[in-house]
């Protein structure tokens, strides 16, 4: 009770939190599972926008691509090593991943099928992902607030890139304009639904609020999302495919159609287009090669041995 | 500035020899994203790919200029045919197991080395100028490569066992590096290019120190595979240009 | 003939789902060759692979004299981008081992042999025409594939694993086949389409049946996969495409 | 010494020799060997054109090229069985090919790389293939001939299907005619090599010809070859890559320059630029498909146990 109302303060008194101080086990729990799916998320995010390396039109894309798809290898690289301060190893974490009990971004079970889907991931995934991480760079847990720093600069470079892919197909040939506008449509829907359900049907929003892990509720980070991305497609020329979407005066802000959330908890289960092969291509990634992580753990004992050898001698 | 007799199609060939070299090896490394054996190798398998790709962009934008023909680096890059590639067999081998991975790295990067480092010394100041930079590049490449060798060589059983089955896959394509010919000859005495024969010995050298270390056995060299440079390729690489060049054959002409 | 009302985009598009079905899965098989199990089953796949090829290219030809633009075959097989490919995700399916296209296969037969037999009542001549010379080879298909399938389930403990899991695998692309929607329904009400949502009993009855005999578990019907018809495909077509379309997007409007 | 008088006199009555006629030992090794090897081209040789099967410019030219691999997995077919009935059976046979320690047609160890190659492939490797094959059809081994008969019908259909491509590419695009050209320079030497080495380096011969196994030495084939071959090319608008080819009015044939036999014995022991690949294609294709044979295996045996124990009943 004491020690609740002691980290509370703390907490309330804008204090970071480190890994060797004492914390709730509900803390540390929900920091883990969300550190670690955050983690999962670059990863598996690897995957879709991987899928173009070999494809992309020309050689300054297709650097500029591998070189995303690296620095989210190197964010999923800091966020394990976050998560690993809260006492957690990532191969307990990737195993997770691999059995499937772990969860990571329902918006990667969506296809990269055009390269117009490369400008949008970035323009969009990347947009919505920056508004649910820069909060997070204030996160009461120090590892994980400093972690989010560094991510939030690469993100909202990989967002400026993404947008600028959409803005070339946008002043290009009716086909790259078709382009651009069909994958808009497909992925208008997803990123919205990035920012997880209804602040109404959100189960662990309250405590995180509390503890400062989250500093915006679902609808509000959504909200700001969309303010800012409709004024971009506009310069872009492109329809935002929703009816209803509308400037609302009032608020100062857009109102927007329903959401289907139906099929939002169908991805999240495992039923979108992609979960299952991202999960193979994952377990496949991790099974085939499984031979080279023990030759190299067993190379490191043999050299540590022969060390010890040579000091003893 | 190269010489008053050089021809510029010489000159021009003799580069996009190269920058198909670093394209190609790149594209394959490109394969591997989102499947490497852990996360720090994803990204450094990425680094490698990235290096090589930028040394390729450089490359053919050198060769636009010498042809002069307006050509790009996108339009040497991926608008030729099939027989029009110039590079050595060895870069558009197959990914395979990490341990193919890892030798065709070593096997180029023991021969890059020296290859750059020679190269500074051109009289042509602009490949003078890339191999600076590149020179630098491939070291890392070297070392992370052969780090990895040693580590597959002397790590299991399993693991030295494909690593020596990797070695004897890829032997016989390492000796077109070391190849010259007229074209590569006349280059050579305008002062232009480098004597690919005389690495042979600092590549030996060098790899023999990897495998040493590695506890592998250095393959017979029974056979050897060459005609890459005269774009006679295996049938991997056509494979390889159906990706590569799709976007721009499909839509051919337009911004990106 | 068609008709009065029917509009020829409509019924173009619907013979293009057709074609492209049998198209996709026809590449697909084509690669095994070379790879197959048995000489034996190097030939029974190629022979698939022909008959789906061959029913593709009468398809295409129909659809081109719908559109009436001039298109031939080649330019509906050939040169359309990705999202204008209308086949069901099923098809396009990697091969995977053995099981996973002896699987494909039997649910794309089991579905076509009575699609076919429909449309041998088709009110549109050439379909119908079509659809019956179609019918005898989906049915050899049918046989060929599930007795395969009874083999592989009642053979080792490694066959029936991986036929189960072959199954699970492709399970959930399976109820993309007996999709209506406003297209299909208007082609129904014309007398031309077949009711796809109406021959699922009888697919029922033909895979329950074959998987009895191969002592394997019916999956359950937790998940399911469409959008192929509207060309929202997975991210595997646009790998076959890049080779199917290879020659066509580099030589364009050239004889061959 | 007289069974081999009398099996002689068989022979030069140009009576057929059938399975189970009594045969000298080194008869019947000469014709297993010659009719595996023969079976294993065909099976090799499925490679190199299985290669465009997935990017064959036309539907037509798809179904073609398609049906043309398949019938040379059906003359392997037939071509095992005629060395099954000399007492080797099939997998015994496959088994000398995944090895290494029996030979195929070494022109299989160039690779296909361009369209025109497939072309080119059906106009001189099958037309080569043709020359030393309609001999055969006459040879003494009744089964090997026969199966010959129905091999060479299918042969001359794919011979005039890759001249037909040929011709198509010639009076198609420069880059068409530039493709076809490429195509006969990497191939014409090869082809030439099919017929094996000159007549005075040939090991095997002279038996061959005694027992009508073999009924044109190697260089007469390679003659008629060339004569049947050089107006063709004339016909095609293509140049041989033979300096030296020239009509000698005296022979009434051509005269061609010195084939490379360094090359030839190079590929044959196992060092063109396609062997490893072959062998790496066959062996995988054999060993990642070990269970279904095994499952099929299974399931006769069970099914053969239901049987007996229903007919028992």
């Amino acid at each position: 009770e004491e020690f609740l109302a002691a980290f509370q303060a703390r907490i309330d008194a804008e204090l970071k939190i480190e890994p060797n101080d004492p914390m709730p086990a509900g803390y540390r729990k929900t920091l883990v599972r969300q550190i670690a799916q955050h983690a999962h998320s670059e990863i598996v995010g690897m995957l879709p926008e991987g899928n173009w390396i070999t494809r992309a039109p020309t050689l300054r894309r297709k650097a500029a691509l591998l070189a995303k798809v690296q620095d989210e290898g190197g964010h999923g690289l800091y966020l394990y090593s976050a998560a690993e301060t809260l006492g957690v190893s990532r191969e307990e974490l990737v195993g997770q991943l691999l059995s499937g009990k772990a969860k990571y971004s329902s918006i990667f079970n969506y296809p990269a099928i055009t390269w117009a889907d490369i400008g949008t991931i970035g323009w969009l995934v990347d947009g919505a992902a920056i508004m649910n991480q820069i909060p997070l760079c204030r996160c009461s847990f120090g590892p994980y607030a400093r972690a989010m720093i560094r991510v939030c600069k690469e993100e909202s470079f990989h967002q400026r890139q993404g947008y600028e892919i959409m803005l070339t197909l946008c002043k290009g040939s009716d086909e790259q304009k078709a382009m651009a506008q069909d994958a808009l449509d497909r992925w208008w829907w997803p990123s919205l639904m990035m920012f997880g359900p209804h602040d109404a049907d959100s189960t662990h929003s309250d405590q995180s609020m509390a503890w400062k892990i989250k500093r915006f509720t679902n609808d509000e980070l959504r909200q700001k999302f969309i303010d800012a991305t409709v004024p971009q497609a506009e310069f872009l020329g492109l329809t935002m495919p929703d009816p209803d979407l509308k400037w609302n005066e009032e608020k100062g802000g857009y109102d927007h159609g329903e959401i289907d959330w139906d099929e939002f908890w169908r991805v999240v289960k495992g039923d979108g287009i992609c979960n299952r092969d991202r999960m193979k291509a994952r377990r496949k990634a991790h099974d085939d090669n499984t031979w080279v992580r023990e030759a190299a753990l067993a190379y490191a004992e043999k050299t540590a041995a022969r060390e010890t050898a040579v000091a003893a001698e | 500035m190269p010489d008053a007799d050089l021809k510029p199609e010489t000159l021009f060939k003799y580069v996009l020899r190269l920058a198909d070299d670093q394209l190609i090896l790149g594209q394959r490394l490109g394969e591997w994203c989102g499947h490497a054996p852990t996360l720090e190798e994803e990204l450094a398998l990425a680094n490698i790919g990235l290096d090589l790709l930028g040394q390729a962009r450089s490359l053919y934008s050198y060769a636009g200029e010498i042809e002069g023909k307006g050509q790009g680096e996108d339009d040497l890059a991926f608008l030729r045919p099939e027989r029009e590639y110039l590079n050595a067999l060895l870069v558009e081998q197959p990914n395979g197991d990490f341990a193919v991975t890892i030798v065709r790295q070593v096997f180029h990067a023991a021969f890059m080395v020296p290859f750059w480092r020679t190269m500074t010394a051109s009289s042509d100041e602009t490949l003078a100028a890339i191999a600076a930079k590149s020179l630098k590049e491939v070291e890392y490449h070297l070392r992370h490569s052969s780090e990895w060798l040693i580590r597959l060589g002397d790590g299991t059983e399993e693991s030295h066992r494909r690593s020596q089955d990797a070695l004897e896959e890829l032997w016989g394509y390492a000796s077109e590096l070391f190849e010259m010919d007229a074209l590569a000859d006349e280059m050579l005495d305008c002062g232009i290019a480098v004597d690919a024969a005389a690495l042979k010995a600092e590549w030996d050298a060098t790899v023999n120190a990897v495998l040493e270390r590695a506890s592998l056995t250095r393959p017979m060299d029974s056979w050897s595979q060459s005609g890459g440079r005269s774009g006679r390729h295996s049938e991997h690489l056509g494979h390889i240009l159906s990706e590569l060049q799709y976007m721009q054959r499909t839509y051919p002409g337009l911004s990106w």
